[in-house]
């Protein structure tokens, strides 16, 4: 090596593109050919498990979409699973959505539930209505919680939603339980006109608010937390049907060990090579 | 919950939050008043950004300082991110290092602009030196967030200023920004706006300027009498809350639900 | 008239009374009051949704700008200012199925989620490059990080099932608490900007600054 | 059996996406600018028709089910509108006015409770009894948010024990944003994971995804190569 420090120089100053690729590697190879990794399973999610099993036959939850597509694609195991679970226990369940690419995954969740949905007998206006998107800012969230009807009169395909099972929703306290799925468009909303008034509920976030919305749980006013897709891929394992967060868990693995590695390996770099150059000059 | 203020019909005793909201509006405006000047203790932060300049002008190399993406327009964080622009401004223009300012990443970002560009001009009349702003160096790189990052680590590429002070409304974009002024070797100085930013930026910068730090520095340098008076009464109930939290702990210890009931009210 | 009109004090007027139908209701249990508040809110619900149009607009107008002066790539601009439209036609066709549904698919939500998912890329990276235990804050941040980092790879407590408590208790408690100490600081913060809002202190928010 | 509308929605998506991906590769380049301005027009158009829709069914069909009181919300939000306008832009700004003022209400009339009243009142826990675990996470959170508050305390001369208090509190701070920095990666992690997944799950898409990561990287060397690369891309 003409350039003192070889290995260790690499170590510090690798070309960021072997990172990238290293990624797109270790996420991709194993969604192809999946191992199969053992997972276990947090007390959060058991906590969210129980109370979303606890809904009883009748209840009517309110099941928010407060995402981008792209933070469906984080937590639709989560999104997924819940449905299932609400749908075997017989809930009625009122779909809302946050975000204009949200409009477009209510039918994808009825699609991947149908088994569900035939099984529990369910029909549409009687027993689950989509009202699509009806969270666009915090007024809107306030304004149904305060007096439902007369803000929506139209499911999202501006059918009237007269005679559904939505008839006897008021307010706020109509509601057993808001099962909100988030990537924080709308659920401080939900929590501030909703939960603080005392409906039940539910969150289940993308990591990134994973941390900046446990105070919110631990000071009681979600009910339960589910974090990104690893809550979910826990809760299918719970519900004992996998889904697309388990087949997902073996990408996640390895892409948490190679940080770790990126990281081990810039620090051993940084010491061995980096931090002696700037004492040499 | 039973509430002690409730007056069924009339008041459905949301009790404290009402007192809470009123107390903090009657202190601002006591606080804006009052004409005594109110303490504000330096941050450290400050100390570091005025090192920063001293070793670009040593070393010869440009400084590129940001107030965010302002993607709720003049927000809280923006505000804050403008006076700290506006003092690293003036520190260049006094030591004669060139100042790179990049600006935009949202569509509100349009409305900020032009303030910023304002700031950095009458930074360098203050010091005398007006015919040294150029405005080409006040760039407006793009609406959207990612193309303005691109813009902003090319421009950190191409110039390797010789420190970075990115603080403000900056978001995910924060990330790639501090990672590129690391890679240049840059003194790095950023401030996160939101928690698991700030976490992020705690190790990707050489000093950072955790959470209120940001709006305390620009309290700090301004005369304005609203912004100092804000930070007194943010300290005010901060102590309030610690007071509350370990009165609490020892009524609840001792036994007692005192202090927790009157919470719940 | 028309100074008072445009005057700084009619919008602060405007601006508090709009606050106090909306705020005091929530406090008292008067049932007139109440509905005025929330037919108030359900007002502003939907004017919010009109300030849509300015983003529209605004783009509009630098696309324009960029085409006309046949600036480089003018065309990729054309392209967007088209697709805008098109978008628009293509939701009166119908929105299940057609080129509405095709667009949705093929289109906006394959991109939608690039644009969040590449910054686990620009994250690994950062982390790659730039964490290092430079000194004794560094080196808590890295430790605390990479014990939840493994905890989090689900793999890890399945086969080591003594990190989860050491891992909940990172993120129960240090990580809660910073959060908890963040909401209470920035809350008081947020409401303190917003009285100096209302109070006239902030004319730039309202838009009565340089702006054009 | 996949029919034809499917497989273009695959495809056109895998590839637009791997443009998108290729601003990885350090420089821009036309294919990003293609994804990224498809994004941006696209993306706009949904909003307007989402919105417009969202105006219909709550201000049109309430106001013609005899909600009269609603059409101040058309009206103001026209209002708003007139910001564009140079000369009107004061009635614009009496529109934003009412909106603003309700939403601050909005937000003054709850946040007091879940960010700041609730917060403390979850933080008194007896400190005293309960099991080990129990106390060691009561123990540490009480004096993490004491601790840490001290460190955000700016008019008070820092001494004294406030000193102390304040360089522990920052100290507790950085094992804070070691474990939330991991979820964060977590997160970000997993909305990459999620959008692989998409096009893995299920497998037929494989080879369109690869077929298309293939042609996009090639295309990028290729007019890196030949230092095309920035010849078309759109300067702001």
């Amino acid at each position: 090596m003409a350039n003192n420090g070889g290995i260790l120089k690499f170590m510090a100053e690798y070309d960021r593109r072997w990172i990238y690729l290293l990624i797109f590697v270790v996420v991709v190879a194993p969604l192809l050919q999946p191992l199969g990794f053992p997972i276990s399973v947090s007390p959060d999610t058991e906590v969210y498990h129980k109370i979303l099993a606890d809904v009883k036959p009748g209840d009517k939850v309110l099941f928010t979409l407060d995402t981008e597509f792209s933070g469906y694609m984080e937590i639709q195991s989560g999104i997924i699973a819940s449905m299932r679970i609400l749908l075997n226990r017989g809930a009625k369940i009122c779909v809302a959505v946050g975000h204009p690419e949200a409009t477009s995954i209510p039918q994808l969740v009825f699609d991947a539930c149908s088994a569900e949905l035939t099984a529990g007998g369910y029909q549409y206006g009687r027993d689950y209505v989509n009202l699509g998107y009806i969270l666009p800012n915090e007024s809107a969230v306030a304004a149904l919680a305060e007096d439902f009807h007369s803000t929506v009169r139209q499911d999202a395909k501006g059918a009237s939603i007269a005679g559904t099972f939505l008839d006897d929703v008021k307010d706020w306290s109509s509601w057993a339980l808001i099962a909100d799925f988030t990537t924080g468009l709308g659920t401080a909303y939900l929590r501030a006109h909703f939960a603080l008034r005392g409906t039940p509920m539910t969150v289940n976030v993308i990591g990134v608010m994973s941390p900046t919305e446990r105070p919110f749980y631990d000071s009681g006013i979600y009910k339960a937390i589910l974090n990104s897709m690893r809550g979910g891929a826990e809760l299918e394992y719970l519900i004992g049907h996998p889904g697309p967060g388990m087949t997902a868990m073996d990408a996640f693995t390895l892409g948490h060990y190679l940080l770790i590695g990126f990281i081990i390996i810039g620090n051993i770099g940084y010491f061995g090579y980096s931090r002696r150059q700037a004492k040499k000059t | 919950m039973p509430s002690l203020f409730t007056i069924p019909g009339i008041i459905n005793g949301r009790f404290l939050g009402l007192v809470l909201d009123i107390l903090i509006a009657i202190s601002v405006i006591y606080y804006i008043r009052s004409k005594k000047q109110i303490f504000v203790r330096r941050v450290p932060g400050l100390d570091a950004i005025e090192e920063a300049v001293g070793r670009s002008a040593e070393m010869g190399k440009p400084i590129v300082c940001s107030f965010g993406i302002a993607s709720s327009g003049f927000d809280y964080w923006t505000l804050a991110g403008l006076a700290i622009m506006a003092h690293v401004a003036r520190l260049s223009a006094k030591m004669g290092v060139r100042l790179i300012v990049p600006t935009g990443g949202s569509d509100q970002s349009l409305i900020v602009r032009p303030v910023a560009e304002e700031i950095v001009k009458d930074a360098y009349t203050l010091e005398g030196v007006g015919d040294h702003f150029n405005p080409d160096d006040v760039p407006f790189l793009s609406g959207q967030q990612y193309a303005y990052v691109g813009g902003y680590v090319g421009i950190l590429q191409r110039l390797r200023p010789g420190s970075v002070v990115m603080t403000g409304s900056h978001a995910s974009d924060a990330m790639n920004i501090a990672e590129t002024s690391n890679a240049i070797g840059a003194i790095t100085i950023t401030s996160g706006s939101y928690l698991s930013n700030t976490a992020a930026l705690a190790c990707a910068s050489d000093y950072i300027l955790i959470g209120e730090e940001a709006p305390a520095a620009s309290a700090y340098l301004s005369t304005d009498p609203a912004q100092r008076a804000s930070i007194r009464v943010q300290d005010i109930f901060k102590w309030l809350s610690i007071g509350v939290i370990i009165l609490g702990l020892i009524a609840v210890a001792m036994g007692s639900s005192l202090v927790t009931n009157l919470l719940a009210t | 008239m028309s100074e008072f009109l445009k005057s700084r004090t009619l919008q602060l007027i405007i601006m508090i009374s709009a606050f106090l139908i909306v705020f005091v209701p929530y406090f008292t249990s008067i049932p007139e009051l109440s509905t005025f508040s929330t037919k108030l809110i359900t007002i502003t619900a939907i004017a919010n949704a009109f300030t849509l149009v300015l983003a529209v607009y605004s783009q509009f107008r630098r696309g324009i700008n960029i085409v006309q002066k046949r600036r480089r790539g003018w065309y990729f601009k054309v392209w967007m200012m088209l697709s805008i439209v098109l978008m628009c036609i293509f939701a009166l066709l119908g929105q299940d199925t057609g080129p509405y549904h095709w667009v949705m698919f093929a289109i906006i939500n394959p991109l939608s989620s690039v644009n969040y998912g590449i910054l686990a890329f620009y994250m690994a990276s950062t982390c790659a490059r730039a964490f290092r235990a430079r000194n004794m804050k560094a080196l808590f941040l890295l430790s605390a990080g990479i014990i939840v980092l493994l905890y989090q790879a689900p793999l890890t407590g399945a086969f080591f099932p003594g990190i989860q408590p050491i891992a909940l208790y990172l993120n129960n408690t240090f990580a809660m608490a910073a959060a908890r100490m963040f909401l209470i600081s920035v809350t008081v913060g947020g409401i303190v900007f917003g009285v100096r809002v209302l109070l006239g202190q902030e004319p730039s928010v309202i838009g009565v600054g340089k702006e054009a | 059996m996949v029919d034809i509308i499917e497989i273009s929605i695959v495809a056109v998506g895998t590839f637009l996406a791997m443009a998108m991906f290729s601003t990885l590769y350090g420089k821009s380049n036309p294919l990003y600018s293609l994804a990224e301005e498809s994004y941006l027009g696209f993306g706009t158009g949904l909003t307007i028709v989402i919105n417009v829709l969202y105006i219909w069914k709550t201000g049109v069909v309430n106001i013609q089910a005899g909600d009269w009181i609603l059409t101040f919300g058309l009206i103001l939000g026209l209002m708003i509108l007139l910001r564009m306008n140079k000369n009107y832009n004061w009635i614009a700004r009496l529109g934003i006015a009412v909106v603003l003022g309700a939403q601050f209400a909005l937000s003054f009339r709850t946040l007091i409770f879940t960010n700041f009243i609730q917060q403390i009142s979850a933080t008194i826990v007896p400190l005293f009894t309960g099991t080990g675990t129990e106390l060691l996470y009561r123990w540490t959170i009480t004096i993490c948010v004491i601790v840490m508050l001290t460190f955000f305390l700016y008019t008070t001369e820092l001494k004294g024990p406030l000193l102390w208090s304040s360089k522990l509190g920052e100290y507790l701070l950085y094992i804070a944003f070691g474990a939330i920095f991991a979820q964060t990666f977590m997160g970000r992690l997993g909305l990459f994971t999620g959008f692989m997944q998409n096009y893995t799950v299920p497998p037929w898409q494989t080879p369109y995804l690869l077929a298309s990561m293939i042609i996009v990287l090639a295309i990028v060397i290729i007019l890196d190569r030949t230092k095309t690369i920035d010849k078309w891309i759109p300067e702001e």
